[in-house]
């Protein structure tokens, strides 16, 4: 417990510390300044009266000249960070930081504008309509500049909206374009609006293959829309039968896309499974206690990244670092005290530590419930873990998912090294077969079965902040995962680590692949039912016990 | 069967009026005057040999002794006979027709084989009379038991077996409660109500005093003629009291069988099995 | 030397016993029942008919529990599934109940349940057809649940299935019945359920009568089917099945098919379970897939724990005593009845590992010796 | 009596709880306050609160509890339909009053139930018309939780939707079990079907916990509200409170009131529910407006019949008028439901909803839905002569009765 | 070395050891027999305290030990060979043997040759698991087991159940040269009197949970061997 202590109260001081640093940082963001004309001008002035539905057609007469000194307040107005002054008409960029207070900022000068209370500032509001408008008027003034990431989204965005208007400035920007990728982009860009516009056969024949190795959707949809045209004359059949060809090409590309993505996906959720499933092959696999109140400790994970982002507020990118020991600490402790107050009185009654466990997560949801509210609570996830690693325009890896598969394969192998390498895991099965030879032997089975208690609980914990990431942080998190966990270690076999792996893994592929077919019900349901015939066939699970003294 | 018992029988026991609920004797066939054929038998784990091309025949009515150097497989040749391993090869045959092979557990107890385990195994949370009654040689379906009270017949023959076992002060007790020794006898006395053909024994006399294995041994040796029995055992002066045959495994096939002396002087035996002084 | 039997640690209760909770039951019911029907509302003895629900309600829970009990008191095979069966002998009912509804429906047409109406169902499913039938009905109602268990006892049993795996497969089993149940095709009517009925074999069940009698047909029902356990658990068959909890492998070397005597004795747990959610839903009203959490069958599990697995009478009082106490719970501190309840089978199974009735039965012992009681059995 | 019992039949545990308890703080609130004008008819007003645990059929015993044994006059309570179904019966039997603040898929009016929540026409349907109209939206998405409430929205919807000119095969309808937590392989699918070049949204009748990881999938897989808006009928602010909104941000919500709907009655409204749950950061909702409208309504209508007899309550409720809070007034019709205005809110960093369209007058609230084949025909009125929840006007019939 | 004072125990109502009185000499071997259910082995779990002790008093090295846990026994150098074995099962036999380990003083990490010379089956089945092994097997580990703790005293519970001759012989010749030369104190439960006769050099007679005669091993007479032995 010490210890524990200790290391908690380090972890906020450092948390402290990054905080301030953190603040400091925010304030030193910087805003481009710039330089106007008056026609503009007088267009900014309507903006701050304009009812929604207007502000769409200024942004249009704003963005016709092209100016680039308007991408601050283009990229403030879809930040929905756009604020004006009452009094004055005085557009600003407003930020709340975390602490509350409003920082006000001159969109075009950057200046700070301070003794503004909240009454006196007004937003100027925008919708998704307005938004896509303004990413493509960005769009277009990025193209040409010199932030890479920023032509590459710009050209990416362009890549759904290619027209007679735009064309020139694609073209243009191939010309000057050195990085390959968006020179990739471009040329589909320019073939769509070939295919759209050209009418000589070979011509568009060419530019059909040269798009047939494309996953772009939009080159799929345009080459659709060549395929299926009664009207255009230009598009006879060898321009269709091109078309096609092409289109089966790409469809191929797409299946085997699909298929790795299903691939994927199946692992991914098998690596939820396992996640979840973990700690309990040690618990139950390992000591035999049938612990209902596991999810709860997967819950008590969850709301401990929670609170440790309310630690820090400003420092949740780093936050899941400390969430990780914090949430084995919290778990752990809770996991001891359990063990010590009850389970501790159950030995050799396993059936019995079902009972008592499920009246311990009653006590557990209800004094979450008590003390969290009922409600769900957000934990954030940090940039580092949204968005997704894409490989190409129809596949592409979720980062959260990405680095959950490597976390539960890292806590797996950490495990499997604790209960295979060190004296704590052979004393752990020692004391679970034979509690009475194992204490003759010298080893202190309360001492021991605390500590894998707590090790199964803690790693529970763990597996909390990995689905804090991935679903609802609430009283109710635990019981989702429960019936599930409890599936997984019996289909990979009772005290069999890594029967408890390959379960989970080929669990969520099975479910994964099963889903487009049957849907996320019957998926499930088939799944079920599979397992229950499986274990006729096998009745010890996947990896099953073996020898005389599993009889 | 006297005749009057088979009227009474007929009119007054519910549940034997009927033909079909009575239980069904098993026909064995022993016309060639062997009880048991064991025949090639091959048994492995993860590799590892236990049973070798064994093959082993035991006459009706005849007390095997079966000896053999820790971890020769007879505890493993007793598992297949009772159909508690499959074995990789071989055949197991119960009289002239009864292959073993194909039958489950319930299956062979009921044609009659019976079996005492190397480490004692009772139904512990219940009392020694009634691990008894468990064992009685009856019909073993469902409904019968249901419906069934025990006859006379039946607890005599209960009361007789406790005294034979010499646990009859003991009857009210759980069996989980009776020391090591006391349920060895137990499960010998289970095998005893049983009443099976072939009794299978393994390590009877373990852990028990000189006296009792005296009395173990002239128990087996009553019950031989009748009954067949095997025994496993390590104890030399027993085995030398009871053995008419002696047959002696080593790494899962047979060594050497015949009369206690002539396995005594094998060389064979002595040096894998007997030590020089034996 | 027969009564030397009676003697047995699982079969401890006397004859005395049965007829006395018999006789318990049959007059609390009939006191109950009467204090509603004869007695006026104002009169301080009279019962309501919320109380008469609600008892009816308990009495159905004693008989799900009895059937747990059955099987993982005597046998070992701790179920966390037994709420399927309960569940489908209450869908059955609900089906029957439905087709009464008849033209009543809000929609008004006489074939088809209201749901089906709204989800543009033209006619009703075959699986439908016959529910219409009382007898016929009460058949679907035993048979489904019956051959569910017959079908999955022997798979399970036959394949060795034992211990945590068999547990959890009866969970995944009532899991997987669950999202069935909840799927809108399946033509049950989905997450809402059966509801709204109307009234049983031609009486209204909103009327006092009936209520009343559909109460004092459970408890004769739970008299029924605790005698008939009582006798098979105290016959032969009963010892056997204990024997098989102790030691299954040693039951079968001496000529014991276990398997058999296994999915007999789940079949049997499961008719039991099947009649007590038929007789639950038109007390309560409504059977939705909720009745097939797993949840809800662990609870159960934890009924007998509490009331003392291994005795009948045991499983009876627990299943009264905890759901009486859930009622109260749920009423007097709303905010804080999952402590209460959590807390209380934490501590029962810490400190009276045998429940209530083991615990009492302890007392009761150490009493009779105090007394000098010495009952000797002499053979 | 000397005091008025008010019953509240809200589940406090298990999985309901999570909205529910709020509703129950409301009701609470609304009672405080009540009282503290000095009660109703000069009686104080007793609440009566009691915990259905999400288990269906408790609430129909609780029901019965709160009407036989504690003789409340109202009840508050209910959130799934499926609560109410089961409470219901016991309603009727026992000619109890139930106030139902949740907006559901209709096809049901009860004599002994007043709906304050939104039917599919106060919500669905101009939903779906701001999507078409405004964002000209071309293909649909029909995501829903396997339930009732989605079956039916999803059904008027696409009977609607079919109606409106959109082919078959621009729907694509998807149920998914409750809670469920895995949504990679449907937010694909969404992907993909919103990749073909038609402007696409998604109408999520999505229920509970299953919604927040289904938009942080949705985000994660780089499905932006500009690309794909979903518009969904259950997540409110108390729902958003529990997430990370920041993924979510111009994602749509259609509802009869939004927290950031200015107005005082409003602005008083949250001062006091702030304060009351001593929790500045605690939001409003739809449903508890719903609530809030119901109380009213009632405690107008004790006063007008001069009874809380449920009776004379009853006949005193119709065609009531108190004020919303959007700054209106809600009208209680013949058929038991409100005449609402509807709103449509896009989701902002801080979990709040701006308002980016409202219909101009407010939209009666329908039972039964007319683009359902059962259901046509049917209406609801509980006035005399016709009297009846589910009369037909073709055969002027009311079936059932 | 370890003195039994008006010890009395009892399994829940039944009593089992009757204020028993017993000594055991330094670096004999001593000899406990009597008839089946007497309670030796209730008696040698007492002293490994794996049963609770009504009363009395168990002196290890003259100190008081009835209050210890098995595992301090264990580390103060009691080792135990159980009746029936008790192998681990599903550790395999060389984890069965490093269990132990830790309990020494010179900290080991692995397991001493020692242990090989004197039972060298175990060195060809190391990386079998103990519950595959035949009876006689097992017996062989559970002895080798005790031995790596490096016990001061080693009690065997009935050791040559199930074990083959030659075997039977060796462990005789493993617990005499354990005992003569170096000096470990054993205690012995033996039914098989030729057994007890080669290696004890003390004997105890039990009967109904008392001690009822202790002596030399060569004064074990037959005349005493009836009374207390026999059926
Ligand atoms: N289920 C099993 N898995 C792996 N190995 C096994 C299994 N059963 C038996 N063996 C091995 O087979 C061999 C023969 O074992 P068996 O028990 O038959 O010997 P035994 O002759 O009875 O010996 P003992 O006299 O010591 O009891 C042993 O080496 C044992 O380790
Ligand atoms: N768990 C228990 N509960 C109740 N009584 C028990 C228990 N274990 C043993 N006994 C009783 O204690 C007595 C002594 O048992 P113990 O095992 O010590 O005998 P033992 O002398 O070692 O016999 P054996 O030579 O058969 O091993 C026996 O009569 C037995 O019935
Ligand atoms: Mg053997
Ligand atoms: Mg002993």
């Amino acid at each position: 417990m010490r210890v524990s202590t200790f290391v908690f109260t380090f972890i906020l001081g450092i948390l402290v510390q990054f905080n301030i640093a953190n603040s400091a940082m925010a304030q030193s963001q910087q805003i481009f300044p710039s330089t106007i004309t008056s026609s503009e001008q007088g267009l900014l002035q309507q903006l701050t009266t304009a009812k929604l539905k207007q502000t769409s057609t200024l942004v249009e007469q704003l963005s016709g000249n092209d100016n680039i000194a308007l991408l601050p307040l283009y990229q403030t107005l879809l930040e929905g960070k756009l604020y004006y002054v009452k009094a004055t008409g005085q557009l600003l960029h407003s930020e709340k930081t975390s602490s509350g207070e409003r920082l006000n900022h001159d969109v075009f000068t950057a200046a700070a504008v301070t003794g503004l209370d909240k009454k006196s500032i007004k937003k100027i509001r925008v919708n998704n309509s307005l938004r896509k408008q303004l990413r493509t008027v960005i769009a277009k003034a990025t193209l040409l500049g010199s932030d890479v990431n920023l032509r590459l989204s710009a050209a990416t965005a362009i890549l759904n909206d290619v027209n007679n208007g735009n064309i020139a400035l694609i073209k243009q920007a191939k010309t000057s374009e050195t990085n390959s990728d968006i020179i990739d982009l471009l040329d589909v860009a320019i073939a769509i609006h070939t295919l759209d516009n050209e009418i000589d056969e070979t011509t568009l024949i060419a530019t059909i293959d040269s798009l047939s190795g494309s996953v772009q959707p939009a080159a799929r949809n345009q080459l659709v829309a060549v395929r299926d045209n009664q009207d255009k004359a230009q598009y006879n059949e060898a321009v269709q039968n091109a078309a096609a060809a092409a289109l089966q090409t790409i469809d191929k590309e797409i299946e085997f896309y699909a298929f790795i993505e299903k691939l994927f996906f199946g692992l991914s959720l098998g690596s939820v499974l396992l996640l979840a499933a973990i700690g309990l092959a040690i618990t139950f696999g390992v000591m035999g206690v049938i612990n209902m109140a596991h999810g709860e400790m997967i819950m008590l994970g969850a709301y401990t990244t929670y609170v440790i982002q309310l630690i820090m507020p400003n420092f949740i990118e780093y936050s899941l670092w400390f969430a990780v020991p914090a949430a084995f600490l919290v778990s752990a402790s809770v996991g001891v005290l359990i063990q010590k107050t009850v389970i501790r009185h159950l030995h050799g009654r396993p059936l019995e530590t079902l009972l008592a466990t499920f009246g311990i997560s009653l006590i557990l949801q209800q004094t979450v419930r008590t003390i969290f509210s009922p409600l769900n609570r957000q934990v954030v996830s940090p940039e580092w873990m949204s968005g997704s690693l894409a490989i190409n325009p129809v596949f592409s890896l979720t980062y959260n998912r990405l680095y959950i598969i490597a976390f539960a394969l890292l806590v797996f192998m950490a495990l499997l090294f604790i209960l295979k390498k060190t004296n704590l895991g052979l004393h752990v099965r020692a004391v679970s077969q034979n509690r009475d030879m194992a204490k003759s032997m010298g080893i202190k089975t309360e001492r021991v079965d605390a500590m894998t208690f707590g090790l199964g609980s803690g790693v529970a914990g763990v597996a909390g902040v990995a689905l804090s990431q991935l679903t609802n942080v609430g009283p109710n998190l635990g019981q989702s995962y429960i019936i599930d966990s409890f599936m997984v270690v019996v289909f990979g076999g009772v005290g069999n680590l890594l029967g408890t792996l390959i379960a989970a893994f080929s669990l969520g592929v099975t479910n994964k692949f099963l889903e487009p077919l049957t849907g996320a019900v019957l998926a499930n349901i088939l799944v079920l039912i599979f397992i229950i015939l499986f274990i006729q066939k096998r009745p010890k699970g996947l990896f099953p016990q073996k020898g005389r003294a599993a009889e | 069967m006297k005749i009057s018992n088979l009227a009474h029988r007929e009119t007054w026991q519910r549940d034997q009026v009927w033909p079909y609920l009575q239980p069904k004797e098993p026909i064995i066939d022993i016309s060639k005057n062997m009880l048991l054929y064991v025949e090639d038998l091959s048994v492995s784990f993860d590799g590892f040999k236990a049973l070798n091309n064994l093959n082993l025949y035991i006459e009706a009515g005849e007390l095997r002794c079966l000896i053999g150097a820790n971890g020769a497989g007879k505890t493993t040749l007793m598992d297949v006979i009772t159909g508690k391993t499959t074995p990789d090869a071989g055949s197991v045959y119960f009289g002239q027709t009864h292959n073993l092979l194909d039958k489950s557990e319930p299956e062979i107890a009921q044609l009659g084989i019976g079996r005492k385990f190397q480490k004692p195994t009772v139904f512990e949370a219940q009392t020694v009379f009634q691990n008894l009654e468990l064992s009685l040689k009856t019909n073993k379906g469902i409904w019968y038991s249901l419906f069934t009270q025990l006859s006379k017949g039946e607890i005599g023959r209960i009361k007789e077996v406790l005294n034979t076992i010499g646990l009859y002060n003991a009857r009210n007790q759980l069996a989980g409660a009776l020391s090591h020794g006391q349920k060895q006898w137990l499960e010998i006395g289970m095998l005893l109500a049983s009443e099976p053909q072939l009794l299978l024994i393994d390590e009877p006399v373990a852990g028990m005093t000189a006296q009792e294995t005296e009395r173990t041994a002239e128990l087996l040796t009553s019950l031989a003629g009748d009954h067949t029995v095997v025994v496993v055992e390590h104890d030399m002066e027993f085995v030398r009291s009871i053995a008419r045959t002696v047959t002696v495994l080593h790494q899962g096939s047979v060594l050497a069988e015949g009369s206690m002396d002539q396995v005594q002087n094998n060389p064979d035996v002595i040096e894998v099995y007997l030590g020089e002084e034996a | 030397m027969s009564s030397l039997l009676s003697k047995a640690a699982a079969f401890r209760f006397s004859e005395g016993g049965v007829a006395m909770f018999v006789g318990v039951l049959f007059v609390t019911t009939l006191l109950a029942a009467a204090a509603n029907l004869l007695l006026p509302p104002e009169s301080p003895l009279h019962v309501s008919t919320y109380t008469i629900t609600l008892l009816g309600k308990y009495l159905c829970y004693a008989l799900l529990a009895l059937a747990v009990d059955i099987v993982w008191g005597y046998c070992g095979i701790l179920s966390l599934g037994h709420c399927a069966f309960f569940a489908l002998g209450g869908y059955g009912m609900g089906m029957y109940l439905m087709r009464q509804i008849g033209d009543r429906g809000v929609y008004g047409n006489p074939e088809l349940p209201d749901f089906m109406v709204f989800l543009n169902w033209d006619s009703i499913p075959w699986y439908w057809q016959g529910m219409d039938q009382f007898w016929f009905a009460m058949i679907i109602v035993l048979a489904i649940p019956a051959i569910l268990a017959f079908v999955f006892g022997w798979l399970a049993f036959r394949s060795k299935v034992t211990g945590v795996y068999l547990s959890i497969m009866t969970q995944a089993l009532t899991y997987a019945l669950m999202l069935a149940f909840f799927r809108n095709e399946m033509g049950f009517g989905g997450n809402n359920g059966l509801t709204d009925f109307k009234d049983i074999l031609g009486f209204n069940l909103q009327s006092d009568r009936t209520r009343v009698s559909l109460f004092v047909i459970t408890a004769t029902l739970l008299a029924l089917a605790y005698v008939c356990s009582q006798f098979i658990m105290r016959s032969k068959l009963g010892r056997i099945v204990v024997a098989i909890r102790d030691s299954e492998s040693r039951s079968r070397f001496i000529g014991y098919k276990t398997e058999s005597y296994k999915v007999w004795l789940f079949v049997y747990s499961s008719l039991l379970a099947a009649a007590a959610g038929a007789l639950y839903v038109p007390q309560v009203g409504i059977i939705n897939p909720g009745e097939f959490s797993p949840l809800n069958s662990i609870e159960v599990v934890v009924w007998v724990a509490v009331g003392g697995r291994g005795t009948l009478y045991g499983a009876v009082i627990g299943a009264i005593l905890v759901n009486y106490a859930k009622t109260r719970f749920t009423a007097i501190m709303p905010e804080a009845w999952l402590f209460a309840l959590g807390a209380l089978f934490v501590w029962v199974t810490v400190f009276l590992p045998k429940g209530i009735a083991g615990f009492c039965e302890e007392k009761y012992a150490a009493f009779k010796q105090r007394k000098g009681f010495n009952q000797e059995v002499t053979s | 009596a000397d005091t008025i019992k008010v019953g509240v039949l809200h589940s406090l545990s298990g999985t309901m709880a999570i909205s529910e308890t709020t509703l129950k703080d409301t009701v609470l609130m609304m009672i405080e306050e009540q009282n503290k004008k000095g009660g109703l008819l000069g009686m104080q007003l007793e609440p009566v609160v009691v915990d259905p645990a999400s288990n269906w059929p408790l609430f129909a015993e609780k029901t019965r509890e709160l009407l036989t044994q504690e003789q409340v006059d109202v009840i508050f309570g209910c959130w799934t339909s499926v609560s109410r179904k089961s409470a219901l019966p016991v309603l009727e039997e026992l000619n109890g009053l139930m106030f139902y603040p949740v907006q559901y898929e209709g096809e049901e009016s009860s004599n002994n139930v007043f709906y304050t929540g939104a039917a599919p026409n106060q919500q669905a349907i101009p939903a779906v018309d701001y999507l078409m109209n405004d964002l000209e939206v071309q293909r649909w998405v029909l995501a829903g939780t396997d339930y009732v409430y989605p079956r039916t929205t999803n059904k008027i919807l696409e009977s609607y939707l079919i109606a409106k000119g959109v082919a078959p095969e621009d729907i694509m309808v998807n149920y998914t079990p409750f809670g469920h937590s895995d949504w990679q392989s449907i937010v694909a699918d969404v992907k993909k079907f919103g990749g073909a070049g038609k402007k696409t949204a998604v109408v999520s009748t999505i229920n509970g916990d299953a919604n927040v990881p289904f938009y942080k999938e949705l985000a994660n897989q780089g499905i932006s509200a500009e690309d794909i808006p979903v518009i969904a009928f259950s997540v409110g602010e108390e729902e958003l409170s529990g997430i990370d909104a920041k993924p979510l941000v111009g994602h749509l919500a259609a509802w009869n009131y939004f927290q950031s709907v200015e107005s005082d009655a409003n602005d008083e409204f949250i001062e006091q529910w702030k304060s009351f749950t001593k929790d500045p950061k605690r939001v409003t909702n739809d449903p508890m407006e719903a609530t809030y409208i119901g109380f009213n309504m009632w405690a107008k209508a004790v006063e007008k019949a001069g009874t809380a007899d449920v009776d004379a309550v009853k006949a005193a409720m119709i065609g009531m008028q108190t004020p919303n809070l959007t700054g209106g007034v809600a009208v209680m019709n013949k058929n038991h439901h409100l005449s609402k205005p509807v709103v449509i809110g896009e989701i902002q960093q801080d979990g709040q909803f701006e308002v980016v369209w409202e219909t101009e007058e407010l939209v009666v609230g329908d039972a039964w839905s007319n683009y359902l084949d059962g259901s046509k025909d049917l209406i609801s009125d509980w006035t005399a002569p016709i009297n009846c929840g589910n009369y037909n006007e073709k055969t002027k019939t009311c079936s059932g009765q | 070395m370890i003195t039994f004072n008006n010890i009395n125990q009892l399994y829940g109502g039944t009593q089992i050891l009757w204020d028993l009185n017993l000594h055991i000499k330094p670096g004999e071997c001593t000899c406990i027999m009597g008839r089946n259910g007497v309670g030796k082995t209730t008696l040698l779990k007492s002293l490994m305290g794996l049963l609770p002790i009504n009363s009395g008093e168990i002196l290890f090295e003259g100190q008081s030990i009835e209050n210890m846990d098995a595992e301090q026994r264990a580390y103060m150098g009691i080792g135990y060979v159980p009746q029936g074995r008790d192998i681990f099962p599903l550790l395999t036999v060389e984890e069965n043997l490093r269990i132990g380990l830790p309990c020494r003083k010179d900290k080991a990490k692995k397991v001493p040759e020692r242990i090989f010379e004197l039972f060298p089956v175990l060195k060809d089945m190391l990386h079998r698991r103990g519950g595959d092994l035949s009876g006689g097997q097992q017996q062989q580990l559970a002895i080798a087991r005790a031995l790596v703790i490096e016990p001061k005293v080693l009690i065997l519970d009935e050791p040559n159940e199930g074990i083959q001759p030659n075997i039977v012989k060796q462990i005789g010749d493993v617990i005499l040269k354990l005992n003569e030369e170096d000096g470990l104190t054993v205690i012995l439960i033996e039914q098989k009197l030729g057994f007890a006769r080669r290696v004890g050099k003390e004997f105890r007679l039990m009967e109904k949970g008392r001690i009822v005669a202790s002596d030399k091993m060569e004064n074990l007479t037959e005349e005493l061997i009836k009374q207390h032995l026999s059926v």
